[in-house]
């Protein structure tokens, strides 16, 4: 499909126009209470657009995991119904790491046993992406390569100043596309684009992970018992911050919620964090991974060795710096731990 | 054989708190009248000793459920003037804003669910719902307008959240503010048909009168609730500051709650005091409910609060609508609060609660921390009152026998809007044949 | 098929089940004859259900009866929590919701053909294993010996009596029990499983041996197979962890790289080398 | 199915606990379908001694207090800790941290020695008689109020959070309050508010009590890092926390 040029007023215009046929369209603004950061949040104005944000408070995964959602609708009497959201709608503005993280949600998602909820919503998206162009504080999306992004979306956005290269890559996309005004990209803007993409797989890093990616899963296998893990845990809170605003992260709890009725009512899934205490309790009062330090264990070697084992080899961790804001112990930051083990590891072979 | 008149109500019912009747006659001949206020004390003026400035709203919200708003905002002013922090426009005018919203919901509450259960002749509200559902869910409407209002503003209904000294942690959006306005628009017709509810059983309310001194707040622009000076239906001015030259807190054997006097052995504060005070700034949707009812300046009938409360509905949703339009003009702009300490001292305000004026008053050290206060609360000013009432009622109605004296007792305590857990906590009729 | 999505199956919907049977087997287990009122249960020995209550949730449940008994399935259920509370309420026709079967890593049936079998089992872990022990029972001549080891608590809490009495007379099993506690109404052997390994150590070289009991017992069991020489390859332990989903996804029963539910709940003892949470 | 009789009582407190069932709005009439109200003081006037369940709100001051929750107790089949200052003794707890007959002069001057005034160290609920459920928060949260009774109609063992207020915070999208240089009690309260306050801005104060296995240790590094001290927490944790402050 052809890559595309668009001034930024007609891009703005496509928006508006996108806005006023679509039901639903969430976009990047402004955070709604601190205006410093960003969100993804409904979009009722063109102008509150922000395809120059840093990073939001919470990933897009909000869109096709909810924080709460209904499974079956149950009923006393007449059993189950599945509980389906089914609404088509299009968010704008998804940076390449977490458009990554929700290719690698899609394949866990499908993977064993198809989760149609997740894939329903899935399929109902138009994904219009964009590269990143402010880099956040804590990014380190070049180290684990994925400040660009070369699949999921159905358009790709490019800032490169003087407009925007879109790309679609679908034929959703394309169809969406065609709505906008816009000439064909000439070599230069191409090229622009490379030197953005260049730029970002180089400069998105403020933690610079001191090893490739793929050779974190190796890393961990001979850390399993290493001082690093008590050392952090110590102050670990157990608050589950790091899972929660986590792209990759999608362990969720499950209960039911009566009616009035006492008769009727829905089973829902809420989103659950393997840090908090209690996530491996079973009746009658035994919890398997009760320590601190082995749940902050557990999670880095989730990122880093258990869900790269399903998804071919990929990191779980796509560098957004989320849970390095959030964790106010600052001691969630993956890079400082890898890096860390890196350098115990390459001392000992010394 | 003599006819013993003896009522003896033990923790009176649909009101805030605990209080007590004990009525005791023979053959006509009245022997002891005594309003009594049991409730368990809670000494807030010593638990806020040593807290930070910042905290002192949080503590006193604890005061009282129903009008925990209203704690906070004086505690706040308060908190203001005694440690120097002035506040901008728009913070004023969304406090007022927020503080309507309480007038409204204590309202519809007081009216709706807790006296009109006695105008038609049942124990509650629960009642009420199979004789006239379509009036209960009219007043559960308005009751959640108003609540959904305080937590827009408060976010949250009972002991609210984001006010702190120097603004607000959170502001509503303008879109909010335009629904907002809209609900209140939408609500006076509401708001009328309740009325007209109680217009059709008004005629149970008593027609009896005790000379009284009415003290409230009185401020230039407005119709007060939230600002101003302290005057009194006897024609007295004072300042806030010199509140407790006013409310002259005593302690009764027959409380835990302290009484209160002025010029005369008691007075009366709440939506009549008011109303008696200010009455030509009522707006006219306000003044027209008073008509209905027959209810005119000056009126010293105490089972009338209710229609004064319920007259103050009309003000509120008025004048609040009025308040928005007034944000949405200037925009509502995000402000940095500066709510550090400026120096050390003591700090008067006063506010109209729902029941009343309330007030408060703290001193603090240079680094904001509090030395010590004085809270005086509305029910605490009219516990004296209520007793100074069933001495005048009891002998003017003991002929009616014990339920219909009962039956008074408890029906003039609630139309006070007592909040006992305030004053402390509140109210129980003993009666004995 | 979905009618939202067009999927032909959601896994988190329930089907239904009656209640054909229902009846206490002593003070806290309840056994369960359930048959689908749609498709039948096309499982293995090893896989669980999820039964659901509604408003209560739902219960991982391993199923007790053989794939060669068809037309019904049955479950053991113990009272400990909600969801098993409202189970033991259930009568004979009651409607109730089973998803599954789940669960990849089954009794390995192929492997096992020819080989002796030990079941070593403490309490209610008799429940997963009585599949696997009554579906060689019925192709039993693919199978070399047959022990079972069982240990409970107390000999109250002792339940499938009648089957256990059928297995003790059977010459084609061998079935040797004890109990916790000494009690004078119990004549058997006392303490607790482990002890019962030595008696069968003529047994272990070659067998194939299968753990399933409460989380504290793999490990001493283990170390007494050890005792006994036994490979970790010829060692399979039935795990149990807590579970939302059951097909993979919710997380909770993850033991590092393993998903109980859907990488087990049999799992072989040298596969879990690389999970030191397992055991 | 015999509706369940409920019974409603409050000692010392501000009522609002209360209020936020009153405030259930439309969904009272759902209640009052599902439970049978027969004593709830602050509603209605209709009293009675027969109840399945009992509802406390507020805290115990007064030996005639515990008395009365004693035969509460006796006579309910199932006692519920209604709000902050049941279950944790809440902001009246506050008295404890200081002389009683101190703290009776503050307030009643030299008329503190009269006997109605009688005050005692402020209790838990639970510290009193025997408590099955708690429903936190200062004030309650109507929605947990609404799915604990539901549980409760069932025959279903409610579940209470045991995680922190943090997961609903960072759930609903919330920047970190700490960035911005409030000391919010967050990582260590119990959730179940939806993180109410720092979702309005304000940081969390404790209402709903320490968590499980709160790590105050790591509070006291997190604190210093943005350059508070440990007496600022105490004091923010004793707004609810008095009782439990022996962790800090
Ligand atoms: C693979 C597998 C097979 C099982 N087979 C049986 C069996 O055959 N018979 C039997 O009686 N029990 C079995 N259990 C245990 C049974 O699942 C739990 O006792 C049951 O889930 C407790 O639920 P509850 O709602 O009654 O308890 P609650 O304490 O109220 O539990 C609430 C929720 O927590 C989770 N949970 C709690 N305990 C467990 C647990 N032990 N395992 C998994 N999830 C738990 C469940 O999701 C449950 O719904 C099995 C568990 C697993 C994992
Ligand atoms: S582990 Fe941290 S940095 Fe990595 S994806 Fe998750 S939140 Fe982002
Ligand atoms: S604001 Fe408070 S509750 Fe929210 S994440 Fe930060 S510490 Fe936790
Ligand atoms: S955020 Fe904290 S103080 Fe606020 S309601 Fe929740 S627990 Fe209470």
């Amino acid at each position: 499909m052809s890559v595309k040029k668009l001034s930024k007023e007609s891009l703005l215009n496509w928006v508006d126009e996108i806005i006023s046929t679509k039901k639903k369209v969430y976009g990047v603004q402004k955070h709604k209470d601190k205006t410093d950061r960003f969100e993804f949040a409904p979009l009722d104005s063109t102008a509150d657009l922000r395809l120059d944000y840093d990073v939001t408070v919470l990933p897009p995964k909000k869109y096709f995991q909810p924080p709460t959602e209904t499974l079956v609708a149950f009923d006393l009497k007449g059993g189950y119904k599945a509980a389906c959201d089914t609404e088509k709608f299009i968010v704008i503005g998804i940076h390449p790491y977490d458009m990554i993280a929700i290719n690698q949600m899609d394949e866990l998602f499908q993977k064993d046993n198809y989760d149609s909820h997740y894939m329903t919503r899935r399929n109902n998206a138009t994904i219009i992406a964009c590269d990143v162009a402010t880099a956040s504080k804590d990014i380190f999306a070049s180290s684990m390569k994925t400040a660009t992004v070369k699949k999921g979306y159905d358009i790709l956005l490019t800032d490169i100043g003087n407009g925007y290269v879109a790309e679609a890559a679908t034929k959703k996309g394309q169809l969406l596309l065609d709505k906008a005004k816009t000439e064909k990209a000439s070599d230069a803007d191409i090229k622009a684009r490379q030197a953005v993409w260049e730029n970002n797989e180089k400069n998105l890093n403020k933690h610079p992970l001191n090893c490739q990616p793929s050779e974190v899963s190796e890393l961990l296998e001979k850390a399993y018992n290493h001082p690093v893990w008590e050392e952090k845990a110590k102050t670990c809170f157990s608050c589950g911050s790091c899972n929660q605003v986590c792209p990759t992260c999608y362990c969720f709890n499950v209960h039911d919620d009566m009616n009035w009725d006492l008769k009727s009512g829905d089973r829902k899934r809420t989103w659950d964090g393997c840090l908090l205490d209690g996530f491996t309790k079973v009746a009658p009062d035994h919890e398997f991974r009760a320590k601190k330090s082995d749940r902050f264990r557990h999670r880095l070697y989730r990122k880093g060795k258990y869900v790269p084992s399903k998804i071919g080899g990929q990191i779980a961790c796509v560098g957004c710096g989320r849970c390095i804001g959030a964790c106010l112990p600052d001691i969630a930051n993956p890079v400082k731990v890898y890096n860390r083990l890196l350098e115990d590891t390459s001392a000992v072979k010394k | 054989m003599s006819k013993k008149i003896d009522i003896n109500v033990k923790h009176l019912t649909r009101v805030e708190g605990h209080g007590n009747i004990i009525v005791n006659a023979t053959d006509g001949k009245v022997e002891k009248v005594e309003w009594q206020v049991p409730e368990a004390p809670r000494f807030f003026e010593a638990m806020i000793r040593g807290r930070s400035y910042e905290d002192i709203q949080l503590i006193v919200s604890r005061i009282c459920g129903i009008c925990s708003i209203s704690h906070s905002l004086v505690a706040i002013k308060s908190v203001e003037n005694a440690i120097g922090i002035n506040i901008s426009e728009q913070t004023d005018k969304i406090r007022r804003l927020l503080h309507y919203s309480e007038q409204l919901q204590s309202h519809v509450l007081h009216v709706g669910y807790l006296v009109a259960p006695d105008l038609f002749g049942v124990k509650s509200v629960v009642p009420l719902v199979s004789a006239a559902k379509d009036a209960v869910l009219t007043i559960v409407k308005a009751h959640r307008v108003a609540n959904e209002w305080s937590e827009l503003l408060g976010g949250r209904v009972t002991h609210p959240v984001t006010i702190r000294p120097g603004g607000f942690t959170m502001l509503p959006s303008e879109k909010q503010l335009k629904e907002l306005k809209e609900t209140l628009t939408n609500l006076v017709p509401d708001l009328m048909a309740i009325v007209d509810v109680v217009l059709s059983v008004a005629n149970q309310l008593p027609a009896f009168t005790r000379e009284t001194e009415y003290v409230s707040l009185r401020e230039k622009d407005f119709y007060a609730f939230y600002d101003g000076k302290i005057v009194s239906t006897d024609g007295h001015t004072e300042e806030v500051c010199n509140w407790e030259s006013v409310a002259n807190e005593y302690v009764s054997d027959q409380s835990t709650a302290k009484w209160a006097k002025w010029h005369r052995s008691s007075y009366a504060v709440g939506a009549l005091a008011r109303f008696n005070n200010n009455y030509e700034q009522l707006a006219d949707v306000a003044k027209d409910i008073a008509k209905k009812f027959g209810l005119k300046k000056g009126c010293c009938n105490p089972y009338m609060n209710s229609i004064a409360q319920l007259a103050e509905c009309g003000d509120v949703v008025v004048n609040a609508i009025k308040l928005i339009d007034e944000l949405l003009t200037a925009g509502i702009k995000q402000e940095k609060i500066d709510g550090k300490p400026k120096k050390a001292g003591r700090g008067n305000a006063a506010i109209e609660a729902p029941r009343g004026i309330l007030f408060h008053s703290y001193t603090f050290d240079e680094k904001g921390i509090c030395l010590g206060g004085n809270l005086c609360i509305p029910t605490n000013q009219n516990h004296g009152n209520i007793q100074k009432d069933f001495e005048k009622i009891v002998p003017e109605i003991i002929d009616q026998g014990q339920d219909a004296v009962r039956q008074k007792l408890e029906m003039l305590v609630r139309s006070y809007d007592p909040c006992i857990s305030c004053s402390t906590h509140m109210l129980d009729v003993q009666f004995v044949k | 098929m979905c009618e939202c999505c067009g999927q032909d199956k959601d896994i988190y919907l329930p089907q239904l089940a009656t209640v054909n049977k229902a009846r206490m087997m002593n003070g806290t287990e309840l056994y369960l004859n359930l048959s689908m009122d749609a498709e039948p249960l096309d499982y293995k020995p090893g896989q669980f259900v999820e039964v659901s209550i509604p408003g209560f949730g739902e219960a991982p449940i391993s199923i007790s009866s053989s794939p060669t008994q068809k037309g019904y399935f049955e479950l053991v259920v113990r009272k400990i929590g909600n969801v098993t509370s409202m189970i033991h309420k259930l009568k004979i026709g009651d409607k109730i919701g089973i998803r599954g079967p789940f669960g990849n890593g089954c009794y390995p049936i192929e492997e096992a053909k020819g080989k002796n079998l030990v079941f070593i089992c403490g309490g209610i872990g008799l429940v997963p294993q009585r599949s696997f022990i009554n579906y060689v029972l019925d192709n039993r001549s693919d199978y070399g010996n047959i022990t079972v080891l069982l240990g409970t608590k107390c000999h109250t809490q002792r339940f499938f009596h009648s089957e256990l009495r059928q297995w003790s007379q059977r010459s084609d099993i061998r079935l040797l029990e004890t109990v916790d506690e000494k009690d004078d109404c119990w004549q058997g052997n006392v303490g607790v499983v482990t002890t019962l390994i030595p008696k069968i150590e003529s047994e272990l070289g070659s067998a194939f041996t299968f753990i399933c009991g409460p989380p504290v017992m793999y490990k001493f069991v283990i170390m007494a197979l050890a005792e006994e020489n036994v490979s970790r390859d010829r060692i399979f332990v039935n795990l149990e962890r807590k579970m939302k989903c059951g097909v993979g996804k919710c997380g909770h029963c993850q033991i590092n790289n393993f998903y109980v539910c859907v990488d087990g709940p049999v799992f072989r003892c040298s596969e879990l080398a690389v999970a030191p949470e397992a055991i | 199915m015999n509706k369940p009789r409920v019974a409603v009582f409050d000692f010392a407190c501000c009522e609002g606990c209360q209020l936020q069932i009153v405030n259930l709005e439309e969904q009272i009439l759902d209640l009052i379908g599902a439970v049978n109200v027969v004593e709830w003081r602050e509603a209605m006037s209709e009293q009675s001694h027969e109840y399945d369940i009992a509802i406390i709100e507020g805290s115990i001051t007064r030996p005639e207090d515990e008395e009365k929750l004693w035969l509460i107790r006796s006579r309910a089949k199932i006692l519920i800790a209604l709000g902050a200052c049941a279950t944790l003794g809440g902001i009246n707890k506050l008295k404890n941290n200081f002389d009683l007959n101190d703290v009776k002069k503050c307030v009643y001057g030299k008329d503190a020695s009269k006997p109605h005034l009688y005050t005692e160290l402020t209790k838990a609920v639970d510290e009193v008689v025997e408590v099955d459920y708690k429903i936190h928060g200062c004030p309650i949260e109507a929605k947990e109020f609404i799915s604990i009774i539901r549980s409760l109609l069932i025959g279903k063992k409610p579940e209470i959070p045991e995680y922190p207020v943090c997961v609903e915070c960072k759930a609903k999208g919330n920047p970190c309050l700490w960035e911005y240089g409030q000391l919010c009690l967050g990582p260590i309260i119990r959730a179940g508010c939806n993180a109410r306050c720092p979702s309005a801005g304000h940081r969390c104060y404790g209402c709903r009590g320490y968590i499980n296995k709160p790590n105050v240790e790591a509070a006291k590094d997190v604190i210093e890092k943005y350059g508070l001290s440990v007496e600022d927490l105490k004091s923010k944790m004793v707004l609810f926390g008095s009782r439990q402050d022996n962790t800090l």
